[in-house]
């Protein structure tokens, strides 16, 4: 199946030297269907957005409008006003950071986890330190999944956020979303999902995930680089203050002050990305069409494939959840006596494209007292031979490096 | 793509109802005074009404707008003596089918049909929509006051 | 010569109907050459920059480097790492609001003109009601440009920052940017230059124009949507704090606190528009390869065509300077009587793209009180076709619509 | 691209340097200890010299790093012993014009030629660079110190 769902991803076709592509959860490679959306808007059908009357921008901002409501159903959402469209994650994060702790009083609390991302991190420290608030982290279990025992003691009468990934970009391990939301609820927080990990792995439904507000980038389910999107529920939406400012996201501008367009135009200012913003559309509708139960099957099955070799594999240790329940095909190992970056060089220079480094995750990082991992993370579009090849070229690897 | 049918965006009629202006003025003392803004153009509207029982007995209006808005003004001021909160939405009922390209099911305000060729150009909709908000808006502010 | 140029720009040979783009002010069309960058690296190329090691990785930081440098030199910089990527010039606009008002007091002042684009409005409204800090406004004078005579009487001890635009989107009234360095300096103020519209007319000298902090869109330059830049002076970058956070940015992040990395890197959180940077690369390298004199000697003639035209039609009224020394190609225009959108509608249907409008400028809306004008914008690849078209439907349009 | 040449990148000469980690260790009461990371990969070298007059009279390091990093770490302690700032400067220019993939002008440390390969990948240079620079670093610090 892999072998026809990698003919939708023009990269595989181009490449003439041995490929095996095992970093997507860096940056998935594009889809044929957003790359021909990219392509078209920019080169044949560009206009700006929003504003024009003309054949051409009129046509531009329905397209736009139109990818608004195809990633709204691709994350479960009716209200396709709901969905706000950002440079990516980082830029997503940085707003609900911002927006929401406008509202918090000095002494509130945030509740992360270990295992975030540094975009998710950073933003609300940075927002604490401004209005002084406290920033606590769930731990995170020897497997890699959040200690959610743990919870209830983090959380206090003025925990207003929490924040967490939806999956691990280390480990792949998957937050248990149902029992956060209900802590959440409970606590009377909002619950912020980290999305960048979930949407490359199919279609989500934020409301029964139980999340807030949702932060997702486009490069990573298979679009263009520079677009996100940002959810929030509608009522957040109208009330919170909005980040960025300038065109598009006014109602009056006046040199004594300006007034601000209702969301999500509030949280858009300036000309979007359009082209990777129609692309992510395209993406999402390509992705929805496609059959995941055999998707998320065959993943598994690699990723056993892959936990076994690895683990078969001379002083090779796995971090991560041993089943394959709680956890995406993305898998951070640690060869010993073997830095990551010689082995992802070593094994770069043979067509095996894999990431070392601390992957914006440097709490995880600590809490597994290791420097860095190398990470492979499946998507889609791989199959068994790039299995196989990742784990001879390991071998191999070991044998010249250690 | 949508070049055909909005060529004949401005037919004769749309053009005709703009100029005939229908209700354009103020009224002295009025119940209720509503100010509508396109915000993707700043157009305006400004409309003051008397009211009755609930229902619409006298608007005049002051329309800065384009000829969309213009034309869609003076046909909801020929329709608002005696219009109740049914009445315009069954009005806006019938011209939000016409604008997404569908047949109304009824046709409350014959004159509405001139608006047809705008189906195909979502970026001016909102210009034949705002005289009917703004009634609508009107309506709504009437059933708070108590006017005789 | 626009016939050759003309050839340079994918849409003008895919479109089979009448088409004279004339708003280019809203956003160029992309060059050959930048959509090949883009598309490049999109289909065939993608990797995430700045921590791959692997090949294609390495390749793709590389690039990234290059369009660094390309973008360095089309605007006079010497050290590619002042350049910042960002996703656009209202993005940029509000790093740079965000960022120098770090260090502003209560009280402290900021000068900016009547005829800023609202993004180079809003971010700094926001930053003074967060700050307490003062905003002034150099007046318009009647035919557009700046009333620098106003100037030293704007100024006070407590100007930090002067924020101008280099070309007006609505007039194309260029700023005479050497009085204002010169009043910047004097007051010990910094200067930042919104270089929306310059770039699209040529490459420019940042250290001949005096500016300490510069924003520029990619889209308006005849690239992608999606990515554009800041400068500003090297001491400036390595003093201010960052504003986005996140992936990228850091030096070290722990629960406790972060440290951030050198510029470029601090103002670059997550991963970049990186096909969008290319592309932008791509863009600058081909427009510097042009003949500036000849284009812009060719643009001076179509523009005089169109203000000759423009005056003798009925009901027409020009703003902005009659002269051509201190002014681009951007016309806006009111006839009296006629709606703009009216105006712009007629015309799109018969293929004349203009655009109508407050154009994110209500200041100077109500500065010539008008609540919205018409607006021509030139670029490289018009011709007098598009003039003609332009004037001639404009006189049908008069007859008809007013 | 850089494929081929960066296939040879782990030759036999780079693996030998990097286990044979000459200069790994501490000194007891050092007159100046610097500490460099990079940032890319968090790699670090902790590195604590003795001064004589300007020149590094000893060094040792604890080098947590990549075979590049560590295997120049080992050069670098090779020639550590009465290094001046001169002497680092010309070995960081000779790796600088190896790395651009030019031919250095002088061969002041011979063994630093092993990196050649390194040209070709550019997202590796700073760990070649790392230990040299802890050199560098720590000539800087004694000149500041009162050391014998
Ligand atoms: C879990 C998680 N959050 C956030 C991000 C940041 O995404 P972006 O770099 O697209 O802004 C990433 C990307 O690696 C991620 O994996
Ligand atoms: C003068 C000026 N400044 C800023 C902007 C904002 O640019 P962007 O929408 O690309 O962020 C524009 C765009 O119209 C402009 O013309």
């Amino acid at each position: 199946m892999s072998s026809t769902l990698k003919k939708a991803f023009p990269i595989f076709a181009s490449r003439t030297e041995r490929f095996h592509y095992l970093d997507s959860a860096a940056t998935g490679q594009i889809c044929a269907a957003a790359a021909a959306a990219l392509l078209g808007y920019e080169t044949t059908a560009r206009a700006n957005v929003k504003r024009g009357v003309y054949p051409l921008a009129d046509a531009a901002s329905n397209a736009f409008d139109a990818a608004r409501a195809s990633i709204a159903r691709y994350i479960g959402i009716d209200d396709a006003n709901e969905v706000i469209f950002t440079s990516g994650t980082t830029m997503g994060l940085n707003l609900l950071a911002h927006c929401l702790t406008a509202e918090l009083a000095p002494g509130d609390e945030i509740l992360l986890s270990e295992l975030e991302h540094h975009s998710n991190i950073v933003p609300w420290q940075i927002a604490a330190a401004r209005r002084s608030l406290i920033v606590r982290a769930i731990p995170v279990k020897k497997d890699g999944t959040l200690e959610l025992a743990a919870i209830e003691g983090l959380l206090s009468a003025r925990t207003r956020i929490i924040a967490v990934a939806h999956t691990s970009n280390v480990t792949g391990a998957i937050s248990d979303t149902s029992r956060i939301a209900e802590a959440a609820r409970a606590a009377g927080a909002y619950f912020v999902l980290d999305g960048a990990q979930a949407l490359p792995h199919g279609p989500v439904d934020l409301k029964r995930l139980g999340c807030d507000a949702f932060a997702a980038s486009g490069h990573k389910m298979f679009s263009a680089t520079g677009a996100g999107i940002v959810w929030m529920n509608k009522e957040l939406a109208h009330r919170l203050p909005p980040f960025l400012s300038g065109g598009e996201m006014i109602r009056t501008v006046s040199l004594k002050g300006s007034t601000y367009a209702p969301p999500p135009h509030r949280f858009e200012a300036g000309t979007p990305p359009i082209g990777a913003c129609l692309a992510m559309g395209a993406a999402a509708e390509w992705l929805a069409s496609l059959d995941w139960t055999a998707i998320e099957s065959e993943e598994r099955r690699l990723t056993r494939r892959l936990l076994d070799g690895l683990s078969a594999t001379a002083h090779t240790t796995v971090l991560g959840p041993a089943g394959f329940c709680h956890r995406r095909g993305i898998i951070s190992f640690d060869v010993d006596g073997v830095h990551p970056h010689d082995l992802c060089q070593f094994l770069g220079d043979r067509g095996i494209a894999l990431r070392g480094g601390h992957h914006c995750a440097q709490p995880l990082m600590e809490r597994f007292n290791l420097a860095a991992t190398t990470r492979a993370s499946l998507a889609l579009y791989n199959d068994d031979a790039d299995i196989d090849a990742l784990l001879e070229g390991l071998e191999s690897a070991v044998r010249l490096l250690r | 793509m949508t070049g055909m049918a909005s060529n004949s965006l401005y037919n004769q009629a749309i053009i005709e109802e703009a100029k005939a202006a229908v209700g354009s003025g103020t009224i002295e003392t009025p119940h209720v005074s509503v100010r509508c803004d396109n915000p993707l153009c700043g157009d305006r509207i400004t409309l003051e009404a008397l009211g009755n029982n609930g229902h619409l007995a006298e608007v005049a209006h002051r329309t800065r707008g384009c000829l969309l808005t213009r034309a869609a003004a003076s046909i909801a001021a020929r329709h608002a003596r005696n219009l109740d909160t049914a009445g315009i939405e069954a009005a806006l009922q019938q011209l939000d089918e016409l604008l997404s390209g569908n047949k109304p099911l009824k046709e409350v305000w014959p004159e509405l049909a001139i608006f047809r060729p705008v189906a195909s150009v979502r970026s001016r909709q909102d210009c034949v929509r705002l005289p009917l908000q703004a009634l609508s808006l009107a309506l709504a502010k009437l059933g708070k006051t108590s006017n005789p």
